[in-house]
C-alpha cells in the first residue's frame, strides 16, 4: 500500500514535470533550441493567474485564459526581440540569449511582485479521489494535470499532423533551409511554435502552482531544469516522450526518496537519467538518428 | 533582415535606457517605486545628515536583494532603513546606510563588502545570510570593522572573531531551545524531523536538536530531508513520519517549504503538532495564505508582527506604509541592529572622522560590557557574550485563529 | 591520355622513413567473404565476395542505391556487418573499429566530401599523418625538442603530398573555402597521408570536368605505382572506370551481378541490362 | 576569401602579452595604492574564472561538445583543495607551496572525476551529452552537500550523515560539514598565484591546440567519421580534452575556494556552469583570448552595475542579451572588420562567414 501511495505521489509530481516538458520539447523539436527561459515564462504564468484571481477577483478558468494570453504575448515578444535576430547564429548563441531572457524575467518579476512569496490558490476544484478507505489519495490537481497533459498531446498531435501550420512545423523541424526553399515561412512557423509553447507554459505554471502553491520569482527555475531533464529522458523533440519522461522522472524522484535516501533524491534521479541515456542514447522515445555517410 | 535587426536593437536600447532613466529619475522616493511593491533601500535613498549634527556614521549593509534569498535581504534592509530614518530624525547621532546586494553568495558578499569599504563604511550591518556572513566576517575581522549581523545565525559567523556580533539566536541555540520547549511542555512523545539538508541554517539547528533530544530522552522516530531543488513534494517525508507514529514534526526550516508541508499533511489527513523555529515566522503574512492550515503550529520566534507593544505596533505600521507589507523577523532584526548600534554609540563622542578600527574597539567594549542591555523588537534585555552571541529569551508562540498567541 | 600524362607532374618519392617497402608479390591485400548487412530487416548488401591484389586498381560500379557506398562503410566499419568476414592482409578485421581499420591499412574518401572544414588545408593533411608522425601529448604541451622535429617532418611530408595535386600554394587556406574539385583532391591526399595499403575512393571524379578527370586518372595510376598500393574506386564515369581499372565488380540490389576485366564487364549482358544499357547515352 | 593567415604564433603571443601586461599594470596600481579594494578583492576570483573559461573553451570550443556541468569539476577541485590545504597546514608552513599542492591535488581529483564522468558522457552526442554533464554537475552538488570530513589524532574521518557522526576525538577539527561547506579556511590564494595559474593554463591549452593531439581533437569536432577514417581514436581524444579541461577547472576551484574563509557546494551549481559557458560563448568559441576578456568583463560588470541598485541584475540581463545580438549580427561584424577591428573568427561559426 505504501508503494502504491508513493507511486501515486510520483505520478502527481511527474504529471507537473510532464506538462512543463511538453512546452520544452515542442519548442526544441521545431525550433531546435533549448529555451532555458521556459521555466520563467511558467513563473510569469503563475503570477498572472494569481493576480487575476486574487487581485482582480476573476474566476479561476478566466484567470487561466488570462495567463495564457499574457504568456503567449510574452513568448512572441521574447521571440521577436531576442531569438529572431539570431536565427542564423550558432545554437549556443541562442542558448546564452535564452539564459539572458531567463535572468531578465526573474529580476523583472522580483521588481514587480517583490521577493515575498505568494500563496497560490488552486484553480482546481475537483475533489480528491480517495481509494481503499482513504488510504490512497489522488489529488484533484493530479487528475486534472494528467487529463490536461493528454488533451495537450492530442491537440499538439492534431496540429502537427493535420494542419497546414503543422506541416510547416514538421518541415522546419526536418530541415530549415529545405523548408524555406519549398516556400514555408520559417520565421512565422517558429514564431507560432513559440506562441504555442508559451501558452503551454502558462497552463503548466497554473498547474504547478496549484499543486505546490508557492509563488516566487524563482518558482520556475528548478522545475524548468527538471522538466528539461524529463524531456531529454523521453527523447527530446518527442511529444509523447516528454509526457512519459515527466511521469517517470516524478516516480523515480519519489521512489528514490522513499526507498533510498531523501538526501540524495536528486542525485538518484540524475543517475537514473544517465543510465537510461547510456542504454538508449536518444532517450526513451527519441528518434535514432542514422548518420548518412 | 538588417532593418529588422536595427528595429530590434533600437527597441532593446530604448528599454535599457528607460531602465536607466527609471532608476536615475526617482532616487529619493521610496514610497513611489514604479510597479514595485517593495523597493529596496539604496545608496541614493539613504538619508543625508542635516547641518549642525554631531556625527554621521557610515553604516554598510550587506544581504541578498536579488535571487532566491532576496526576501530575507530586502526585509532586513527595509527594517534597517526605517531605524536609520527614525534615529536621524531624533537629531542626535546620524547614520548613513548603504545597503549592497550579495545574491546570497560568499563571493558577491565579499565584493559588496569591498565596495562598502571603498565607500568609507565605519560599521557593518550584516550580512543577512549565513554563508556569505562567514566569508565577510573573516574580512571584517582582519580589517577591524565592527560587524553586527541581523540574521546570519551560524556560530561560525562569530566564532573566533571578537568584533563580529549577532542579533539573532545562533542555530544550535534554537535547536537546544526547541528540544527543551518540547520536553518542558510535554508536547510530544515521538518526534519526526524534516529539514533542508542543503541549507546551513536548517542543518545547524537539526544537528543540535538531535543531540539535545537524545539527552532529554525525546524519541526521534523519523528524520527526513529535502533540498531547495526538491522542495515541492513532501509526501514521502510525511508518510514516513506518520508511519513512525510521530505526534510532533519539528521543522527547522523556512516558512515557504513549511507552508507546502502543512498543506500536504492536511491533504493526507495527518494532523501532528508542527513545531517550527524563527524561520517559520512569515507564514501568516504570506499573501493569500490560508491561515487555517497553520492552525496549531508552534514556533519559537523572537519577533511577532501582531504584538501589541508600542514599539512593534509603530514599526509594523511604518513598514506597511513604506513597503506595503507586513514585516517579518528579518525586518525586525535589521531594525534592531541599527538601534543597538545607536544605543551603543549615542553617549559616546564619535564623529564622522572616527576610524572604523576605533569604532570597532569602542563597540566591542560596549557590547561585551555587563551594563549594556538592549531592548528591541526581537527581544527584551538582550546582552552579548564575548564570543559575539546574543542572549535573549525565545518566545514560544502558537498560532490560533490566524494569529500568534504566546505559549507561556 | 598520353598528352595528359605529360602535363602532370610525377609523384615525388615518399621519404623512406615514413613509407615502408611493401612485398607486392604476396597474397591479395583484401579478401571479403560473404559480406552482408541488413538495416532493420532491409537487406542492403548480401553475399558480397571480392579479392583485391596488392597493387590492383579495382572498380565498383552499379546503379544508384545498389549498395556501393555501403560496401565501403562495411569495409571501414562505419557500419557493422551482420554477416561475413573481411580479411585485410590476411588478418581478420572483425574486432576492429574504424580507426583501427585505418591503422591496419585501409583509407578512404567520402561520396559527400568530409573534410575538417574549419581547419587549414595543411592541417587536414597533417591530421591524415596522425599515426605516421607521432609524439605524445606531453611532448606537444611542453614543446620538447621532439615536438619541433616531428612537426617539421609532418610539414615536409604534408607539402610533398599536397604537391602531388599541385596544392601547396593552398596550404594555409581554410579547407571549406576550397572549390569543390580541390576539396575532393584534398580528401584524396588526406587519405593517402595515412599511408594505406588499400585506398577506397568514393566517386573521386564527381563534379570534375573531362580534363580534370583525365588528370585524376593518371594521378591515380601514378599514386598506385609510386606508393605500391591497391585502390578500389566507386565511380559513375565509365571512361575513368574502364580506363584505369584492372578488375571491376558490378553491384545491383546489394549483390554482385558480374565480376571481371573491363572488357568482360562491357560485354556482359547482365550488366548491360542492369546498368550500362540504360546509361549508355550519357556515358 | 577564406585565407587562414599563418598567425597562430603571433596570435598566441598577443594573448600571453595581454595577460602579462594586465598583471604588471595591476601590480603597479596596487603598489601605488591607486586601486579600489572592490577591484582588488575581485582579482583572485577573476583569475579563477578566467581559468574556468579557458578550460571550458577546450571542451566547448575546441572539442565542440556542450558541457553544462563545468562547475562540478570546480567543486571537486575546490573541496579537495581545501581539504589538502587544511591537512597540510602543519606539515608545510610555506603558504605558496601549500597552495600549489592544493591546486595540484584539486586538479588531480577533478581529473579523476572528469575521467569517470567522461566514460559514460563521451558515448553520447550533442544535447544528450550536454544534459548528462548537467546531471553530473547536479549529482556532484547533491553529494557534496552531505559529505562531512574531519580529522583528529587518529586520522581523517568521513561521514555522510552529520558532524556528530564523525565522532572526532579531542582536538579534532571539522573540515567539511555538509551544506555548511568548509568553514574557517586559511586564505592562501593570491593574485600572483592566479596569474601563474592562468599562464599555466594558457601554455597547456594553446600548446595543446597547436600540436598533434590538438589537431586530432579539432578533427573530431569537425567530423567524427572522417577523423576515425584517418585513424584517430575519437574516444581517446574526446577524453583527453575533457579530462584536461576538468583538471584545469579543478585547479581553478582550489584557487577560488582558498580565497575565501568559507566555500559551500551550492556555489558550484548549474548557474555557475552557465556563467562560465556565457564567458566562453561571448568570448568566441575556440577563441582563448576572447574567453579571458569575456570572463574579466562579465565578472566585473555586475560590480560596476552596483550603482543601479535594485535593477542591477535586470540591466545585466539586458546587456547580456544585447551583446549576444550585436555579436551575432552579420552586418555589424562586417562593419567591425571594415574599420579594422581585429577579430579572430569564431570557429564553430566560421562556416557561414568570411574570414578576416
Amino acid at each position: 500500500m505504501d508503494f502504491l501511495s508513493y507511486l501515486i505521489s510520483g505520478i502527481s509530481l511527474g504529471s507537473i514535470y510532464a506538462i512543463i516538458a511538453l512546452g520544452y520539447t515542442m519548442v526544441y523539436g521545431i525550433a531546435k533550441m533549448l529555451n532555458f527561459a521556459h521555466g520563467d515564462v511558467i513563473m510569469v504564468g503563475g503570477y498572472m493567474s494569481f493576480m487575476a484571481t486574487t487581485h482582480f477577483g476573476w474566476p479561476p478558468l478566466l484567470s487561466v485564459l488570462f495567463a495564457m494570453a499574457v504568456c503567449t504575448l510574452l513568448g512572441i515578444v521574447i521571440e521577436q526581440l531576442a531569438y529572431k535576430p539570431l536565427r542564423s547564429a550558432p545554437a549556443l548563441a541562442v542558448l546564452i540569449t535564452a539564459i539572458g531572457v531567463s535572468y531578465f524575467l526573474q529580476n523583472a518579476a522580483l521588481l514587480i511582485w517583490s521577493a515575498n512569496p505568494k500563496s497560490f490558490s488552486s484553480v482546481v476544484f475537483l475533489e480528491a479521489l480517495r481509494l481503499f478507505d482513504g488510504r490512497l489519495i489522488i489529488s484533484g490537481t493530479t487528475i486534472v494535470t494528467i487529463i490536461v497533459c493528454l488533451v495537450i498531446i492530442l491537440i499538439l498531435n492534431t496540429i502537427v499532423n493535420k494542419t497546414k501550420v503543422g506541416r510547416a512545423m514538421r518541415a522546419v523541424s526536418e530541415d530549415k533551409d529545405a523548408a524555406q526553399l519549398m516556400g514555408v515561412n520559417v520565421n512565422k512557423t517558429i514564431s507560432i511554435t513559440f506562441a504555442i509553447g508559451s501558452a503551454l507554459a502558462a497552463i503548466a505554471g497554473v498547474l504547478l502552482c496549484s499543486a505546490y502553491p508557492i509563488l516566487m520569482p524563482t518558482t520556475g527555475a528548478m522545475p524548468g531544469i527538471k522538466a528539461f531533464t524529463a524531456a531529454v529522458f523521453g527523447g527530446i523533440g518527442s511529444i509523447p516522450g516528454a509526457f512519459l519522461g515527466g511521469i517517470l522522472l516524478g516516480i523515480i524522484e519519489i521512489l528514490g526518496k522513499a526507498y533510498i535516501s531523501t538526501q540524495l533524491s536528486d542525485a538518484i534521479v540524475f543517475a537514473v537519467l544517465i543510465i537510461i541515456l547510456l542504454v538508449k542514447p536518444t532517450g526513451l522515445l527519441g528518434k535514432k538518428v542514422l548518420v548518412k555517410v | 533582415m538588417k532593418r529588422r535587426f536595427y528595429s530590434t536593437f533600437a527597441v532593446a536600447l530604448v528599454l535599457c535606457l528607460a531602465l536607466l532613466a527609471g532608476c536615475a529619475g526617482q532616487p529619493a522616493k521610496p514610497t513611489e517605486p514604479s510597479g514595485s511593491e517593495a523597493p529596496v533601500p539604496s545608496e541614493s535613498e539613504s538619508v543625508k545628515p542635516d547641518d549642525g549634527v554631531k556625527a554621521t556614521i557610515k553604516l554598510g549593509g550587506i544581504g541578498p536583494l536579488t535571487g532566491g534569498a532576496a526576501v530575507y535581504g530586502i526585509a532586513a534592509a527595509n527594517g534597517a532603513k526605517i531605524a536609520v530614518d527614525e534615529i536621524n530624525a531624533l537629531g542626535g547621532i546620524q547614520f548613513e546606510l548603504n545597503f549592497q546586494d550579495d545574491e546570497h553568495d560568499a563571493e558577491k558578499s565579499v565584493n559588496a563588502y569591498n565596495v562598502l569599504k571603498d565607500w568609507g563604511m565605519q560599521i557593518l550591518v550584516g550580512t543577512v545570510t549565513t554563508t556569505p556572513g562567514i566569508a565577510v566576517s573573516a574580512e571584517a575581522f582582519e580589517d577591524r570593522i565592527f560587524a553586527l549581523t541581523p540574521s546570519a545565525s551560524s556560530p561560525a559567523v562569530v566564532e573566533g572573531k571578537d568584533n563580529v556580533f549577532q542579533m539573532c539566536f545562533t542555530d544550535p541555540n534554537q535547536g537546544i531551545a526547541s528540544a527543551q520547549y518540547i520536553q518542558d511542555k510535554n508536547l510530544a512523545t515521538k518526534v519526526a524531523i524534516i529539514y533542508n539538508n542543503a541549507d546551513a541554517y536548517s542543518t545547524g539547528i537539526y544537528e543540535k536538536f538531535v543531540s539535545e533530544a537524545k539527552a532529554k530522552n525525546l524519541e526521534v522516530v523519523s528524520t527526513t530531508t529535502f533540498t531547495d531543488d526538491t522542495a515541492n513534494d513532501f509526501s514521502v517525508q510525511l508518510t514516513e513520519a506518520q508511519k513512525a507514529g510521530a505526534d510532533l514534526i519539528f521543522l527547522p526550516i523556512y516558512y515557504q517549504p513549511a507552508s507546502l508541508i502543512l498543506a500536504q499533511a492536511k491533504a493526507m489527513n495527518y494532523e501532528p503538532t508542527f513545531f517550527g523555529v524563527d524561520g517559520m515566522d512569515g507564514i501568516l503574512t504570506m499573501e493569500n495564505f490560508d491561515t487555517a492550515l497553520a492552525e496549531g503550529v508552534m514556533l519559537l520566534t523572537p519577533f511577532v508582527a501582531d504584538a501589541t507593544d508600542e514599539k512593534t505596533v509603530s514599526f509594523v505600521k511604518k513598514y506597511d506604509e513604506l513597503y506595503g507589507e507586513v514585516p517579518n523577523q528579518f525586518a525586525a532584526d535589521g531594525y534592531d541592529v541599527v538601534y543597538a548600534l545607536y544605543e551603543a554609540l549615542k553617549d559616546s563622542d564619535v564623529t564622522a572622522d572616527t576610524s572604523a578600527s576605533e569604532l570597532c574597539d569602542l563597540l566591542i567594549g560596549t557590547f561585551t560590557s555587563d551594563s549594556f542591555v538592549f531592548n528591541g523588537l526581537t527581544g527584551e534585555n538582550m546582552t552579548w557574550s564575548k564570543s559575539g552571541e546574543v542572549a535573549k529569551a525565545p518566545k514560544g508562540m502558537v498560532i490560533e485563529n490566524g494569529v500568534y498567541v504566546g505559549m507561556d | 591520355m598520353s598528352d595528359s600524362r605529360k602535363k602532370t607532374k610525377m609523384v615525388p618519392l615518399p621519404s623512406q622513413a615514413i613509407i615502408p617497402e611493401r612485398d607486392t608479390a604476396e597474397k591479395p591485400i583484401l579478401e571479403v567473404h560473404r559480406l552482408g548487412i541488413n538495416f532493420g530487416g532491409l537487406v542492403a548488401v548480401e553475399d558480397f565476395n571480392i579479392a583485391v591484389g596488392r597493387t590492383e586498381i579495382c572498380g565498383l560500379i552499379g546503379p544508384n542505391g545498389a549498395g556501393k557506398t555501403t560496401i565501403f562503410n562495411l569495409l571501414t566499419k562505419v557500419y557493422q556487418p551482420t554477416s561475413g568476414a573481411i580479411l585485410l592482409d590476411g588478418h581478420d578485421t572483425s574486432n576492429m573499429n574504424t580507426a583501427q581499420i585505418n591503422k591496419a591499412g585501409i583509407a578512404r574518401t567520402f561520396q559527400n566530401i568530409r573534410l575538417f572544414p574549419t581547419l587549414s588545408v595543411e592541417d587536414n593533411v597533417k591530421i591524415g599523418l596522425h599515426n605516421q608522425v607521432k609524439y605524445s601529448m606531453a611532448t606537444g604541451i611542453l614543446r620538447l625538442p621532439r615536438f619541433f622535429s616531428s612537426e617539421r617532418r609532418a610539414r615536409e611530408r604534408a607539402m610533398e603530398l599536397l604537391d602531388i595535386f599541385d596544392m601547396t600554394h593552398l596550404a594555409s587556406h581554410r579547407a571549406s573555402s576550397l572549390p569543390y574539385g580541390a576539396q575532393r583532391r584534398l580528401e584524396f591526399i588526406r587519405a593517402l597521408a595515412t599511408n594505406p595499403k588499400l585506398l577506397l575512393l568514393d566517386e573521386p571524379a564527381a563534379g570534375m570536368n573531362p580534363s580534370e578527370t583525365e588528370e585524376l586518372m593518371s594521378n591515380i595510376e601514378k599514386i598506385r605505382d609510386q606508393f605500391q598500393i591497391a585502390i578500389i574506386l566507386i565511380e559513375h564515369d565509365m571512361r575513368l572506370v574502364m580506363g584505369i581499372c584492372e578488375g571491376i565488380a558490378v553491384l545491383n540490389y546489394g549483390k554482385i551481378i558480374a565480376k571481371g576485366t573491363p572488357e568482360e564487364i562491357q560485354s556482359n549482358p547482365l550488366v548491360i541490362e542492369a546498368y550500362l544499357g540504360k546509361k549508355k547515352g550519357d556515358q | 576569401m577564406g585565407r587562414l593567415r599563418l598567425k597562430t604564433s603571433t596570435d598566441n603571443l598577443l594573448t600571453y602579452g595581454l595577460v602579462i601586461v594586465a598583471y604588471v599594470v595591476i601590480r603597479i596600481l596596487i603598489a601605488g595604492g591607486s586601486i579600489s579594494s572592490a577591484l582588488q578583492g575581485q582579482l583572485v576570483p577573476i583569475t579563477a574564472y578566467i581559468v574556468m573559461a579557458v578550460s571550458l573553451n577546450l571542451t566547448v570550443g575546441v572539442l565542440g561538445e556542450l558541457s553544462l556541468g563545468h562547475a562540478g569539476f570546480m567543486s571537486v577541485g575546490a573541496f579537495s583543495g581545501v581539504v589538502t590545504a587544511t591537512l597540510l597546514a602543519g606539515a608545510i608552513p610555506t603558504t605558496w607551496l601549500r597552495l600549489a599542492l592544493a591546486m595540484l591535488i584539486g586538479a588531480i581529483f577533478a581529473g579523476i572525476f572528469g575521467f569517470l564522468i567522461g566514460v559514460p558522457v563521451l558515448r553520447l552526442e550533442g544535447d544528450y551529452l550536454a544534459i548528462v554533464t548537467l546531471a553530473f554537475g547536479e549529482i556532484i552538488k547533491n553529494v557534496m552537500n552531505i559529505i562531512y570530513i574531519g580529522y583528529d589524532a587518529s586520522g581523517i574521518q568521513f561521514s555522510m550523515e552529520s558532524t556528530n557522526a564523525l565522532q572526532l576525538g579531542e582536538g579534532g577539527k571539522v573540515i567539511l560539514s555538509g551544506p555548511m561547506g568548509a568553514i574557517g579556511i586559511t586564505k592562501l590564494s593570491t593574485f600572483t598565484a592566479g596569474f601563474i595559474l592562468i599562464l599555466i593554463s594558457l601554455v597547456i591549452v594553446l600548446n595543446l591546440i597547436n600540436s598533434r593531439a590538438g589537431r586530432a581533437i579539432m578533427a573530431v569536432r569537425d567530423d567524427k567519421i572522417a577523423a576515425e577514417s584517418v585513424g584517430i581514436s575519437v574516444w581517446r581524444y574526446r577524453m583527453m580534452a575533457f579530462v584536461t579541461s576538468a583538471m584545469l577547472a579543478g585547479a581553478a576551484g582550489a584557487l577560488y575556494a582558498l580565497n575565501y574563509s568559507t566555500v559551500v557546494a551550492r556555489k558550484f551549481d548549474f548557474n555557475t556552469s552557465i556563467l562560465v559557458l556565457v564567458f566562453v560563448v561571448l568570448g568566441g568559441m575556440g577563441n582563448i583570448r576572447g574567453s579571458i576578456i569575456a570572463a574579466t568583463v562579465l565578472t566585473v560588470l555586475p560590480e560596476v552595475l552596483r550603482t543601479f541598485n535594485e535593477v542591477r541584475m535586470l540591466v545585466y540581463a539586458v546587456i547580456l542579451i544585447l551583446v549576444m545580438l550585436v555579436r551575432n549580427n552579420t552586418t555589424l561584424q562586417h562593419l567591425f572588420q571594415r574599420i579594422g577591428v581585429r577579430r579572430k573568427k569564431d570557429l564553430l561559426n566560421g562556416e557561414k562567414g568570411d574570414d578576416a
